[in-house]
């Protein structure tokens, strides 16, 4: 019960720092506004996906460090597919990338299944394996997008009944991390896939015990993983309109904010939910501190100040909690 | 420098932490100080990709900057926002590498000339023929990229010239030295080395490994203009890629904001080749050596007609308002 | 009571040749890297001569130090991402304060944020228990920061690198014909440190039981705090001083100099046959985890394929050899 | 051997069987044979290969050889997924609940229908359990009661109990006795491992008695059996004497100051007002039921956690711990009952003997290796360890373990030893000697402070016995008068001199419904 209370806690804290963050947002930009607020969204989208996809590794008791490499790969493949191909032809490439995501993520689970190497190793490999094949795929950046892809994340979502000021405020960008999370997200959490993960995460040996196939749950926690990435990659391609071979900063980030919302490393506890706010969080201090015009290079020592202030405070609320 | 800035300017930079660019961030900083419009410089400079530095912009746009200097971690992939930019009534301005969106202004270095350039001096210092290390920057940059088809194309201006190994230093020093390293351990006759601007550790692997001085070609880094002139025995040259561009981005930004458009939306800025072969690089290298530089800076800091800034200022790194 | 012998069966050799391997996993590791050398001499004849293999040694050492870094951090279950930043910032302190100071006040200068930042990662992970993953990164990233800063206020002063460490990490000293790399007159007593270290002291010991199982530990009367702090800060030492010998072996002080040191590091000590999960390792596996993945490098380089296909052929080979070493050295 | 001739055929017949971990035979040739209908006890001293002969039946691991019929089929059991399927149930040593899933997802993972879990779990005499709690928050005790719940809620075939009872107090212990018997009576098998006579007399039908891994033979339970079964387990006989010599008198002379003296401890509101006197010299006993503060005693007494009242004196000067360095400073050593809280099971037995060595700053530095070696070999030899898998704790049987916790401070020669529950899982003739080694260390003056689950234990090894019930201290008495029936109305908060027997161990031949249930917790 207190453990329930202590998570949900920590992400509702979470919550009020965000909103905390968005006052001072307004306070420093007094004209921070729903355009804005769509160019929060459109950042945090291959972020959501990357840290979505860590989460799920991490809920398992593993790690995945090759996140940002799988991103690169399946946003090189989108792009290059849909280069100079009709407008149509995307329908068939967004699915293919997603599976090929699944599949990849799948052989990551295999592998470690298989040879028994440490999940940190075999990803670390897969990472430098992805790498390669994305520089093999594109060798610099380039290829294209279908505009109505490119389109489904920026603007609004007219919602019928609501006036547009109200409106404004739900950015495409917001609804499609939304829908993809959810439609994902929330019947795994309800599976016995979803509990099977948890319970390999927490305890390998008790899980097996309990009758878990607990390798083929490693596997589809990976693949899951992979799955999340290929959005993730979708979403870089969205978002560029082209696809770029070398990995972009998302595997640091995603660890971070995977701790940061409160998911154990090392496995069996927290949720979606967490990560993803925080994931919030660090795109908004990013644009405060754009706002603010803070030194260039002082913004480093800010960010690593803030990720490890909030995690050592929180590690003392659960000391407190604990005496 | 007069008395009030009236503009602010964002600036956007996706690469942290290597020498080029840090003179480049400097360099913007010193020309907003020394042209006295600037008020603010609002600095997103991080390691980031494409996808990030969209991110940036959008803030920058947020922040309502009256321009944006660029430098695009790729010609395309930041389109949306350079486009939302112009929309918002911003100024554009991208340097280093071209931009695809068509509203935005672009002073670049040209890339393909400054590998192209290199290449061709140093083919014709091995006679035309014999093999060449080729040295690139990071696989999947779209610098390096437009650098390969310079190459490519002096290399096919001489039939006889070979790639003996091609190998991608990732623009980084250590990586380059090891490579230069076991290339030469594995004794692979070679006639020249060609590199992407990581130059001064190639020397000294050259030099600590007691091999054959072959010619070199790399950029205008203060260690490498250095060793041109005092690296005995070495024959070499130095192709200037001035980080100083950035300045004169800034520049070109002021003269738009101020209502003086410039003809054509792209100036190009053609590199130079320095080589300690005849008197008149020699003269030119003696010239432009700084070792009060740091040796990963290029020691062309300023670039005629663009710059305004002294070398201290752009030392000193300060903006305006710091 | 249970002390009657089991009956001796004859045990097949395939499998006393593993039972010998498992218990002595540096030999397999071993084998695996003369491999890659054979394979390497095959490739291209010739290229496994003195100056090749001098060449080796002085790269595999600043990565083997670091890669020792993980291994201490690794046996109590943490890791530190920070070396990289370290490494890099007592190098670049010491290349830009040589030119007006006293080299002993520069080498002081330069080991400051070392001991700084160990202390900050110590109290961290061991007081406030942040995970040293996030940690490191963080104080990494911070770091960075101060270095990007200082930077600003040294670019006029220029850099110079120092005479000794040049001689250190570049120079080779011919004894019986052979030449040794300079670098090896630091690295051989560093690595006996560690050794001895880990196997025979009690600091040792205690990493590895607080790796295994931090409340035993405790209820034996260990305070984690200390174990932990002294361990960040010995981490941080050896990073700083990877960064003196690094420097002397590129010689281009850089604001990311050791940084692609970071992740081989943690391979090299993975290889090695270290637990991420703490308790288990050493160091003798994890020297030749980072001598494998110097020739790998190698190896890499000189092959003619397209990048993409060497980074993959990398991955592979990584993979392989690990998991090749875990099914010799693990019974079961 | 005497094998009783039955015409039914057994439920479970396996013969045969080995498995090897490396050099270590586990099993060498053990077999099993259980009839429907009964209660077949495995028997075996420590190592002997019970949990694993466990472990390949319900598939959690493969063995090397051997053969397996389950009602006359042969089968594979591959994983515990197809033990469950082929109706075999077990309920390990270690618990098997996911520590961060709550009760009910725990049971939505493993397929086990919620009501007739939430039958067993009241009817095992757990009244309160909400099956939101997450496992990792839950005693021990109680967890391990919900892993036999959650196996009978899918009514098994054959249920396999490894050691079900020795973390249990004795209430929950009955409880699960009873729930056995009727399992066995309504045609069911179990299989039942317990180091405890009084419990396989009660309760099995036969008996299989393992030794270094083969099966030594099979018995009835018949009254006297037990010496046949000590023989045949450990090959030799045993004197199942009391400990002689006990320093009961030497209470007279103790000295003026107590070693500890503990006045009007308080730890939140688990423990409070207890007070108590440790001599020099005794073996002061614990008794108490279930969750009613001993834990906490026991960890405020070792620094482990910080009491919110009251006050500990060692030597006579008062003491306060921070830290458990503070309580062995001042002599005190703690072996809590669950060996995984103790030992780092990936380390070698001589590493863990020898932790409290290096634990304080200023023995950091290089070890006296032949030093540590002398000291650690002699409590091995001392406590008699097995020492044939001793590169690594965790090979080692549940029972070693358990003896290489005690060895620590024996090598470390604390002169204040707190034991919880020592002889948990250990078999008969090493509870003989460790009865033996907490008399010894009292004569040689040391003091020990021993809580135990099991009653008869305390008539053997202690001079005192203190009760606690609901976080305080109810009694005290002289080992003299401390008979288990006193015991045990005592540790239910029952005034001296109440009658009523408790429990169906009170007196075996009793008919158990005759007592009366006294209620889990207070
Ligand atoms: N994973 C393992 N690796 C190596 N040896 C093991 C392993 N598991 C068990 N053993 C060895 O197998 C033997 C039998 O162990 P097992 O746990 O079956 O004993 P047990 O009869 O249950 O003893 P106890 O009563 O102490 O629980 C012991 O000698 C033990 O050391
Ligand atoms: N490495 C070792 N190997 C074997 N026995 C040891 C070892 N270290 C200590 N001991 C024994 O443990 C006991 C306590 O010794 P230790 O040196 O830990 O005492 P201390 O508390 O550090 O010192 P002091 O009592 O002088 O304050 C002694 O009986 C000693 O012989
Ligand atoms: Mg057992
Ligand atoms: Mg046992």
């Amino acid at each position: 019960m207190s453990h329930f209370l202590r998570r949900q806690g920590w992400v509702t804290g979470l919550f009020a720092l965000l909103i905390v963050l968005f006052i001072v947002t307004k306070l420093i930009q007094p004209g921070y506004g729903s355009g804005d607020f769509g160019s929060l969204a459109r950042a945090v989208l291959p972020y959501a996906f990357a840290v979505a996809a860590q989460t799920v590794v991490v809920i398992a008791g593993g790690i995945d460090l090759s996140v940002a490499a799988m991103m690169a790969l399946t946003s090189v493949t989108a792009a290059s597919m849909m280069a100079g191909a009709s407008e149509e032809y995307a329908l068939f490439v967004v699915p293919f990338v997603l599976a090929m995501g699944f599949a990849l993520g799948a052989l990551n689970g295999l592998l470690i299944v298989v040879t028994r190497v440490p999940d940190i190793v075999v990803t670390l490999a897969m990472l430098f394996v992805l790498q390669g094949a994305a520089l093999l795929v594109l060798g610099a950046p380039g290829g294209g997008a279908a505009e109505w892809l490119k389109a489904m994340i920026s603007g609004t979502v007219p919602i019928p009944g609501l006036p547009d000021a109200v409106d404004a405020w739900a950015p495409k960008a917001l609804l499609v991390l939304i829908v993809c999370l959810c439609v994902i997200w929330i019947p795994l959490r309800r599976s016995r896939l979803g509990l099977s993960i948890y319970a390999i995460g927490s305890s390998e040996l008790a899980a097996f015990r309990s009758g878990v196939p607990v390798k083929r749950t490693r596997i589809l926690a990976y693949a899951l993983s992979g799955l999340f990435a290929a959005f993730g990659g979708l979403a870089l391609t969205m978002s560029t309109g082209i696809g770029a071979p070398i990995p972009g900063p998302y595997l640091l980030a995603s660890v971070a904010a995977v701790v940061l919302g409160g998911v154990a490393l090392g496995g069996g506890k927290g949720g979606l939910l967490g990560p993803i706010v925080a994931v919030f969080v660090l795109r908004l201090v990013r644009t405060d501190l754009t706002l603010l015009a803070i030194d260039p290079n002082v913004t480093a020592i800010i960010e690593g100040l803030i990720m490890v202030a909030v995690v050592m405070f929180g590690a003392f609320i659960t000391m407190r909690g604990r005496q | 420098s007069s008395a009030e800035g009236k503009y602010t300017i964002g600036i956007s930079n996706t690469v942290q932490g290597n020498g080029w660019r840090e003179e480049m961030v400097c360099a913007m900083k010193a020309q907003a100080l020394a042209s006295g419009e600037v008020t603010k410089l609002n600095i997103a400079h991080r390691n980031t990709d494409a996808a990030g530095q969209l991110e940036d912009i959008r803030n920058l746009i947020s922040a309502k900057v009256n321009a944006i200097v660029v430098n695009p971690a790729d010609p395309a992939g930041i389109k949306a926002g350079l486009e939302e930019a112009t929309k918002a009534g911003i100024v554009v301005v991208a340097v280093d590498q071209a931009v695809t969106e068509p509203s935005a202004y672009i002073i670049s270095n040209n890339q393909e000339q400054y590998a192209y350039l290199g290449a061709k001096w140093l083919f014709q210092q091995m006679g035309g023929k014999g093999e060449v290390f080729y040295m690139r920057g990071a696989a999947g940059a779209s610098a390096d990229s437009d650098r390969d088809k310079g190459f490519k194309k002096a290399l096919a201006e001489f039939p006889d010239v070979k790639v003996a190994q091609e190998v991608f230093t990732g623009w980084q020093q250590d990586q380059a030295k090891q490579q230069m390293l076991s290339f030469l351990a594995t004794g692979t006759p070679f006639n020249g080395v060609w590199t992407s601007g990581i130059d001064n550790v190639i020397v000294d692997a050259l030099v600590e490994s007691q091999a054959p001085l072959v010619p070199v070609v790399g950029a205008d880094n203060a260690g490498f203009v250095g060793q041109l002139s005092s690296v005995k025995g070495l024959v070499g040259a130095a192709v200037t890629n001035p980080g100083s561009i950035g300045g004169a981005g800034v520049t070109l930004a002021l003269q738009i904001l101020d209502g003086k458009k410039p003809a054509q939306q792209t100036v190009l800025v053609d590199p130079q080749l320095w080589d300690n072969a005849t008197d008149e690089g020699k003269a030119k290298l003696k010239a432009a050596a700084d070792p009060s530089l740091s040796p990963e800076w290029p020691v062309s800091i300023s670039i005629p007609d663009w710059t305004t800034y002294t070398k201290e200022q752009i030392v000193a790194c300060k903006g305006p308002g710091e | 009571m249970s002390t009657s012998a089991i009956t001796p069966a004859p045990i097949p050799l395939g499998r006393r040749v593993k039972r010998f391997m498992a218990d002595r996993p540096l030999i397999p590791l071993i084998i695996l890297l003369v491999i890659l050398v054979v394979i390497l001499q095959i490739l291209r004849p010739g290229i496994v001569n003195e100056r090749w293999i001098a060449n080796t040694i002085k790269f595999a050492i600043p990565l083997a130090i670091l890669a020792g870094c993980q291994t201490m951090t690794m046996l109590t279950g943490g890791i530190d991402l920070s070396v990289g930043t370290v490494a890099t910032m007592s190098a670049f302190i010491m290349a830009t304060q040589i030119v007006n100071q006293d080299p002993a006040v520069a080498f002081l200068l330069a080991m400051m944020p070392a001991v700084l930042i160990g202390l900050v990662n110590g109290i961290g992970v061991g007081v406030f228990r942040v995970h040293p993953l996030i940690m490191t990164l963080g104080t990494s990233l911070i770091g960075t920061g101060c270095l990007q800063v200082y930077q600003r206020t040294v670019i006029a002063s220029g850099a110079k690198i120092p005479d000794f460490l040049a001689w250190l990490g570049t120079g080779v000293t011919p004894i019986l014909g052979f030449a040794f790399p300079n670098a090896l007159l630091l690295f051989v007593p560093l690595a006996a440190l560690i050794v001895f270290t880990l196997a025979r002291t009690g600091f040792g010991r205690l990493l590895y039981a607080v790796g295994d199982n931090e409340r035993a530990t405790r209820l034996s009367g260990v305070q984690y705090w200390q174990v932990i702090t002294a361990l960040y800060v010995t981490s941080s030492l050896l990073a700083g001083i990877t960064g003196l010998l690094y420097i002397g072996l590129i010689k281009a002080p850089s604001l990311s100099l050791a940084e692609p040191l970071v992740l081989p590091s943690v391979a090299a000590a993975v290889i090695g046959g270290t637990s991420i999960f703490g308790g288990r390792g050493g160091y003798t596996g994890t020297i030749i985890g980072a001598l494998i993945l110097t020739v790998l490098t190698t190896l890499l380089t000189i092959l003619q394929m397209p990048e993409g296909a060497r980074r993959i052929l990398f991955g592979l080979i990584v993979l392989f050899v690990t998991a090749a070493y875990l099914r010799i050295v693990e019974e079961r | 051997m005497t094998t009783s001739p039955q015409q039914q055929s057994p439920l479970l017949d396996a013969s045969g069987v080995a498995k090897n971990y490396g050099a270590v035979a586990a099993l060498r040739n053990a077999s099993l044979s259980v009839l429907p209908g009964e209660v077949h006890a495995l028997m075996g001293a420590n190592g002997a290969g019970k949990s694993t002969l466990v472990k390949i039946l319900t598939g959690a691991i493969s063995a090397n050889a051997g053969r397996i019929l389950i009602r006359g089929e042969a089968r594979d059991i591959r994983s515990p997924a197809a033990a469950r399927r082929a109706g075999l149930l077990p309920v390990y040593q270690e618990p098997s609940l996911i520590p961060d899933l709550d009760v009910l997802s725990n049971l939505r993972l493993t397929g086990t229908p919620v009501e007739p879990f939430r039958a067993w779990v009241r009817e095992l005499g757990i009244s309160d359990l909400d099956l939101r709690d997450t496992a990792r928050d839950i005693p021990l005790a109680i967890l391990r009661v919900l892993d036999l719940a959650r196996a009978l809620a899918v009514e098994p075939d054959v249920l396999l109990l490894d050691e079900m009872t020795a973390a249990l107090p004795a209430n929950l212990a009955e409880k699960v006795l009873e729930v056995v018997r009727r399992q066995g009576d309504a045609g069911r098998a179990v299989i039942f491992i317990s180091h405890r006579f009084v419990e396989i007399s009660a309760l099995c039908d036969r008996a299989t008695v393992l030794r270094d891994g083969a099966t030594v033979g099979v018995v009835d339970i018949v009254p006297g059996v037990e010496e046949k079964i000590v023989e045949l387990m450990l090959g030799t006989r045993i004197e199942k004497t009391k400990v002689a010599a006990r320093a009961g008198q030497g209470a007279a002379s103790a000295p003026a100051l107590p070693r500890i003296a503990v006045r009007n401890l308080r730890v939140g509101t688990k423990l409070n007002d207890v007070s108590f006197d440790l001599r020099d010299g005794e073996v002061a006993g614990v008794v108490a039921l279930e969750g009613q503060g001993q834990d906490e005693l026991f960890a405020a007494l070792a620094g482990s956690i910080r009491p919110s009242g009251g006050a500990i004196e060692v030597d006579g000067k008062p003491a306060k711990f921070a830290h458990p360095i503070d309580a062995i400073r001042a002599g005190i050593a703690y072996v809590p009952g669950d060996r995984s809280e103790a030992l780092a099971m990936q380390r070698s037995v001589r590493e863990n003997i020898a932790l409290p060595f290096s634990a304080a700053l200023r023995n950091w530095g290089p070890i006296a290796m032949g030093r540590e070696r002398a000291t650690v070999a002699s409590a091995i030899q001392r406590l008699q360890i097995d020492t044939r898998a001793q590169g690594e704790v965790q090979r080692l049987s549940g029972g070693n373990q358990q003896k290489v916790t005690i060895a620590r401070w024996i090598a470390a020669d604390a002169r204040t030893i707190l034991c919880f529950d020592p002889t948990r899982g250990i078999d008969v003739g090493t509870k003989q000697e460790i009865y033996k080694l907490l008399r010894e260390l009292a004569g040689n003056g040391k003091s020990v402070l021993f809580y135990t689950s099991e009653l008869e234990e305390v008539q053997r090894v202690c001079d005192r016995v203190i009760v606690i019930f609901g976080g305080r201290l109810v009694d005290i008495f002289s080992v003299e008068e401390a008979d288990e029936p006193a015991l045990m109305r005592a540790a239910y908060g029952l005034p001296r001199g109440a009658k009523a027997d408790v429990g169906i161990l009170a007196d075996p031949s009793a008919n158990p419904s005759d007592a009366p249930a006294p209620e889990a917790r207070p």
